[in-house]
C-alpha cells in the first residue's frame, strides 16, 4: 500500500488537523467526536444542514460545509458511516433553533446510523427531517438489495438545499426542496482501478489491464458488469444511457450535468469524457444549462468517473446558482 | 466481554477479508474498534447487573463502530439487555429469551428476512437452539449458550451458498454467493465466547 | 494503459472541447492552434497574462484563465511545449495594447517556444516581458544541467501577477511582481507512483511496492533519490527541509504554504500532510498566513505531492487575497 | 524530404524510447508530428529552391513539433536554408556550409556543448567530417551527406556513456550514462534519409 499516511487507524483524525490549519477562518474542525462545522455556526434563524458518511469520498462531505451548502459534516471511519454520538453532538453545535436537515446516503450503515442519531436529537429537542439520497441507477433490483445507493446526486442535493437554507426557507421547505432533487436525480459511475483503504492494506478488488467496472459504487461496490476496456465514447454511453432511461430524461428536458472524477482521473480525461457527454444530450434534444466538472464524490484514489444528471426547473436551477464558499465549491 | 472483544481481535483479519469479499473491507476494524470501546468502558465502570452490563456493551458498540454493524450488534444488545430484566444472574431461559430479544431488535432495525444473508442467519438459528435447550430440564446458561452458537456456526455457513438481499453485499448480486457473510461470522465468534467463558465459570 | 480517451493523439483537443462545453460563459476555446482565453478578453487597457506548457498538469494552466489571473493559455501536446505560432495566436488574441507578460516554466522546451513566440509577437508589435519560475529546489547542480525546473511557484506567480495586472498595474509592473514571486518562491515534489503519458502508452517510470521518488519532476522527471516508503512525517519532512535552507526562510518569516497533490493523490492524504507541514513550519517559527492545498499543478495520475513556500510581503499578501474567478481557482 | 519523414515514422517507437529512458518518452511522437506536417506542406506548395525547401521544412518544424526538438532542429533548417542561398543545386561544399549553419543554429539556441549529450555530439562532427569531405576533390554532395551521416552515427553513439548536462536528460545526472540521446540519433535518422535519397538520385 502506497500512501501519504502515519498510522492507518489515525488518517481521518489526521486530515481532520490538516482541514483545521489549511482552513482556519471559515471551518471549525473538532476531533472526538469527529465533526466539521462552518466557523459562523450557528447561524440565527438558519435551518441547519448536516451530512456525513464514511470517510474516502473527499471533498464530500467536509469538503462542502460553508455558507449555502453544509453547517456540519460527521466523517466515520475510512468508508464506515459515523456513529450516531457524533452525528447527534454536530448537529446540537449547529442547530439554530429553525430545526436541522439531514442528508444521508442510501446505505444500510448511514440510513441507521443517522435514524438513531436524529431520534436522540429530537429527544434533545431538535427537529429533525432527513432526506435519503438514492440515485444510483446501477443498482437495478432495488427491492432484492439494500436499495440504490447515494451517490452523486448527494452532491447537488447538499448545494441546492444548502441555498435554500441559506435564504431562509423553513425546514419542511428545505426538506421538499432536498426531496425533489432527489427525486429528480440519477447517476451512474465506472472504474479502471480500485481504491486501497488504509486499514486493510490492499486494493478493494481487482481488474485485469484490460477490464473496467461499469456501475461502481464510491465504496468501490461491485457494479452491473465488468467488461473490456472502451473508448471515452463508448464509456460515457454505458453511463449515460441507463441514467437517460432511468427517471427518463426527455427530450427538451433542462439539465444540470455533473461529470464526477472517482479521484485518480486526471482533469484532461473528466473534461474529455464531460465534452462526449454533453455532445449525446445535445444529439437526444436535452439542454445542458448548468454544469459541474471534477472530483467532488470520490473512492480515495480510485481512477473512473460518473455522470450525474439532475432535470431543473426555474426555482433549482436558482437555487443552484446561488453563492457557495466552502473549501471545495465556491462561487 | 473480554473474551468476546480477544476473539474479536484475534479474527479481526478474517473478518475483514470476508467483508473485503463481498463488502468494503471494514468489518474487521469495525468490530475491533467497537470491542475494544466496549472493554475499555467495562475496565472504567463494572456494571452492577447483567442487564446494565449489556447497556454498557450496547452503548459502546453504538458510539464506536459506526456502519451497519454498529446500530445492529448495539440494538441486538440493548433489546437483550431489557430482555434480562433485573435478573442478578442469568439462567438458561432468561438467556434465551435476551436472544429472541436481540433477534427481533435486529430484524425491526434492519428489516432482513432469513436468507438474506446477514448476521441474521446466524442469530435467528441460534435464538431458535437456545430455546429448544432451555426448555431442556437442567440446562444452564451454558448450555443454551454453546447450543446457539453451534446452531449459529450452522447457520452462518448456510449463508456462503445465498444471494445477499441486504447489506453492502446485496449490490453483488449473484456474484455474492460462495462467500461466508462476515456479520454472521461476527454472530459466531460472539456466541462463542460467551459459551467459552460461560461454560468455565 | 487504462484512460478514459479516445485516440491518445487526441487527448488535448478533446478534453479543449469538454472544457469549452463545461464554461460556455467564462472561457473561449481554440483547437487549432489550440489556446484557452477569458471570454472577455482583450480587457482594456490591462496587461495581458500568458502562458503555456506541455498539457498533463491539470488545472495548470487551462484552469487558471479567468479573470485575476490569466488571460490565455497556450496547452501543448501532453509533456510536450507549444509551438511559438500557438503562443503568438494567443497572445495577439489577448493584448490589450498594455503589453503582454509571458509566464514560462523553466524547461528547455518552453524556454526556446516562448523566445520565438515573443520574437514574433513583438516583430507584430505586441510588448512582451518573460518571467521564467524556476523554483524546483530538487534540482541541486543547475550549472551541470538545463537548470531548476519550474514547478508549483508557477501556479502563485500567475496567480499574483495576475492580480497586480486586474488591478492595472503596467507591464514593468506586473514583471517586477511576478519576479518578486519567482525569487521567493521553493519547492520540491515526490511521487508514489508513476503517470502514463497516452501517446506512450506505458508509466514514464517503475517503482517498487516499497519506494518512492524524492525531488521527482511534473513530467514524472527522476528525483534526487529513490528511497523507501516512508510515514507521512518523514515524507514531508524530506520536502520541507530542502526548501526550507535554500532560499533560506528564516524564524519570523511570513509564508504561504502551498501543498499539492501531483494528481493521484486523494484529498485525506493531501490535507494530512499539509497538517503535518503546517506544524513543521511553526516548530521552526515560521508563520504560516496563506494555503493552497489541492491538485493545481499535476502530471496527470500521479500519485505524489509536493510542497511550496513563498515568502510573503504585504503587497504580495494583498495580491494574494485579491479576487480570482477561474475554472480551478475562485474566490 | 520524404524519405526522412518516413524513416523518423519508421523510428517513432525507437525514440520514444530512447526518450523514455533519460527524458519524458514523447520525442519519437514530437519528430513524427513534425515530418508530417513537412511533408503535408511540401505537397501543397512544391518549393522553388532548395534554400525555399529548407526553410519550408524549418517553419513546419517550428509550428508542429513543440518540446526542445522543434526550436532546435527548426532553427537548424533555417540556418542552413540560409547558408545555401540562392544555389540551384546543392554541391559538396554548399552541403557542407549548410550543416556548419545548422549545427551553429542549434548551439547559439541551446548553448549545448559537445559532450553535453546533446543532439549537438551528432551535429558538431557531422558538420566536421562533411566540411573534410567536401574538401576532398569530386565529392558531391551524396558523398558529402554520406560522410556526414556516418559521422554523426559515430558522434550520436558516444553519446551512450555520457552524463547529460542539458536538456530534459540532465536531471538524471549520473544516472543519465548508458542511454543513447534521442536527439542525436534523430539528428542520424535524418542524415542517412537525406543521404539515402541524394545518393539514389
Ligand atoms: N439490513 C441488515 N440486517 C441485518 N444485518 C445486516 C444488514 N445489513 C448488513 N448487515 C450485516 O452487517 C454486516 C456488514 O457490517 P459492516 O461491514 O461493519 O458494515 P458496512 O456494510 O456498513 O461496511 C454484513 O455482513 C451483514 O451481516
Ligand atoms: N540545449 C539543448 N541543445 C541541444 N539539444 C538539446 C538541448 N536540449 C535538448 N536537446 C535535444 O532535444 C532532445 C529532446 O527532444 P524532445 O524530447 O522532443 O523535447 P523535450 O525534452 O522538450 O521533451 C534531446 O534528446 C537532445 O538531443
Ligand atoms: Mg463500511
Ligand atoms: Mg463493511
Ligand atoms: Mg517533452
Ligand atoms: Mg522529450
Amino acid at each position: 500500500m502506497k500512501k501519504i499516511i502515519n498510522a492507518p487507524a489515525d488518517v481521518v483524525v489526521d486530515a481532520l488537523r490538516g482541514m483545521a490549519a489549511a482552513h482556519p477562518d471559515g471551518l471549525r474542525v473538532q476531533t472526538d467526536p469527529a465533526f466539521v462545522t462552518r466557523s459562523d455556526a450557528p447561524v440565527t434563524d438558519k435551518v441547519a444542514l448536516v451530512s456525513g458518511g464514511g470517510s474516502g469520498h473527499e471533498p464530500l462531505h467536509v469538503g462542502f460545509v460553508g455558507s449555502g451548502m453544509l453547517d456540519a459534516a460527521v466523517p466515520g471511519p475510512v468508508f464506515t458511516s459515523p456513529t450516531p454520538d457524533a452525528v447527534q453532538a454536530a448537529i446540537g453545535r449547529v442547530d439554530a433553533g429553525a430545526g436541522t436537515l439531514l442528508v444521508v446516503k442510501n446505505y444500510t450503515g448511514d440510513v441507521l446510523n443517522f435514524e438513531t442519531a436524529a431520534e436522540l436529537a429530537e429527544a434533545a429537542g431538535v427537529g429533525t427531517r432527513t432526506v435519503v439520497v438514492q440515485d444510483d441507477v446501477a443498482v437495478q433490483d432495488s427491492t432484492n438489495t439494500a436499495g440504490r445507493r447515494g451517490v452523486g446526486g448527494t452532491v447537488l442535493v447538499e448545494k441546492i438545499a444548502g441555498a435554500a437554507a441559506e435564504r431562509g426557507d423553513d425546514l419542511a421547505t428545505c426538506h421538499e426542496i432536498a426531496e425533489r432533487v432527489s427525486a429528480n436525480v440519477r447517476s451512474m459511475g465506472m472504474a479502471l482501478t480500485a481504491p486501497t483503504v488504509p486499514h486493510v492494506g490492499e486494493p478493494s478488488f481487482t481488474l485485469a489491464d484490460y477490464e473496467m467496472e461499469i456501475g461502481v459504487g464510491i465504496h468501490a461496490e461491485p457494479g452491473r458488469e465488468r467488461v473490456e476496456l472502451e473508448s471515452a465514447d463508448g464509456i460515457v454511453r454505458r453511463l449515460l444511457d441507463p441514467v437517460l432511461e432511468d427517471l427518463p430524461f426527455r427530450e427538451g428536458d433542462e439539465v444540470l450535468l455533473f461529470t464526477n472524477s472517482m479521484g485518480g482521473t486526471p482533469a484532461t480525461e473528466l473534461y474529455l469524457a464531460h465534452g462526449i457527454a454533453e455532445r449525446m444530450l445535445a444529439d437526444r434534444g436535452l439542454r445542458v444549462t448548468r454544469r459541474l466538472v471534477g472530483p467532488y464524490i470520490t473512492s480515495l484514489e480510485m481512477q473512473g468517473m460518473s455522470l450525474t444528471l439532475l432535470k431543473l426547473d426555474d426555482e433549482l436551477r436558482r437555487l443552484w446558482d446561488a453563492p457557495v464558499r466552502t473549501s471545495a465549491l465556491t462561487w | 466481554m473480554r473474551s468476546a472483544a480477544n476473539s474479536v481481535s484475534e479474527h479481526r483479519d478474517e473478518l475483514v477479508e470476508l467483508d473485503r469479499a463481498i463488502g468494503d473491507g471494514d468489518h474487521g476494524e469495525n468490530m475491533e474498534r467497537g470491542f475494544l470501546a466496549v472493554r475499555n468502558q467495562l475496565e472504567l465502570t463494572v456494571p452492577e447487573s447483567p442487564a446494565a452490563a449489556l447497556k454498557s456493551v450496547a452503548t459502546s458498540l453504538i458510539s464506536s463502530v459506526g456502519g451497519a454493524a454498529g446500530p445492529l450488534f448495539g440494538t441486538a444488545f440493548l433489546r437483550a439487555s431489557t430482555a434480562v430484566g433485573d435478573a442478578e444472574t442469568l439462567d438458561g431461559p432468561t438467556v434465551a429469551a435476551a436472544l429472541r430479544a436481540a433477534l427481533d431488535g435486529v430484524t425491526a432495525r434492519g428489516k432482513a428476512e432469513r436468507e438474506d444473508k446477514t448476521m441474521v442467519d446466524a442469530l435467528a438459528p441460534a435464538a431458535e437452539a437456545a430455546e429448544a435447550a432451555s426448555t431442556t430440564a437442567g440446562s444452564g446458561p451454558s448450555a443454551v449458550l454453546r447450543a446457539a452458537a453451534e446452531a449459529a456456526e450452522t447457520g452462518a455457513r448456510t449463508t456462503v451458498s445465498l444471494i445477499a438481499k441486504k447489506g453492502r453485499a446485496s449490490y453483488l448480486g449473484d456474484r455474492s454467493a460462495g462467500h461466508l457473510d462476515p456479520g454472521a461470522r461476527s454472530v459466531v465468534l460472539l456466541l462463542n465466547a460467551f459459551a467459552d467463558v460461560t461454560g468455565a465459570e
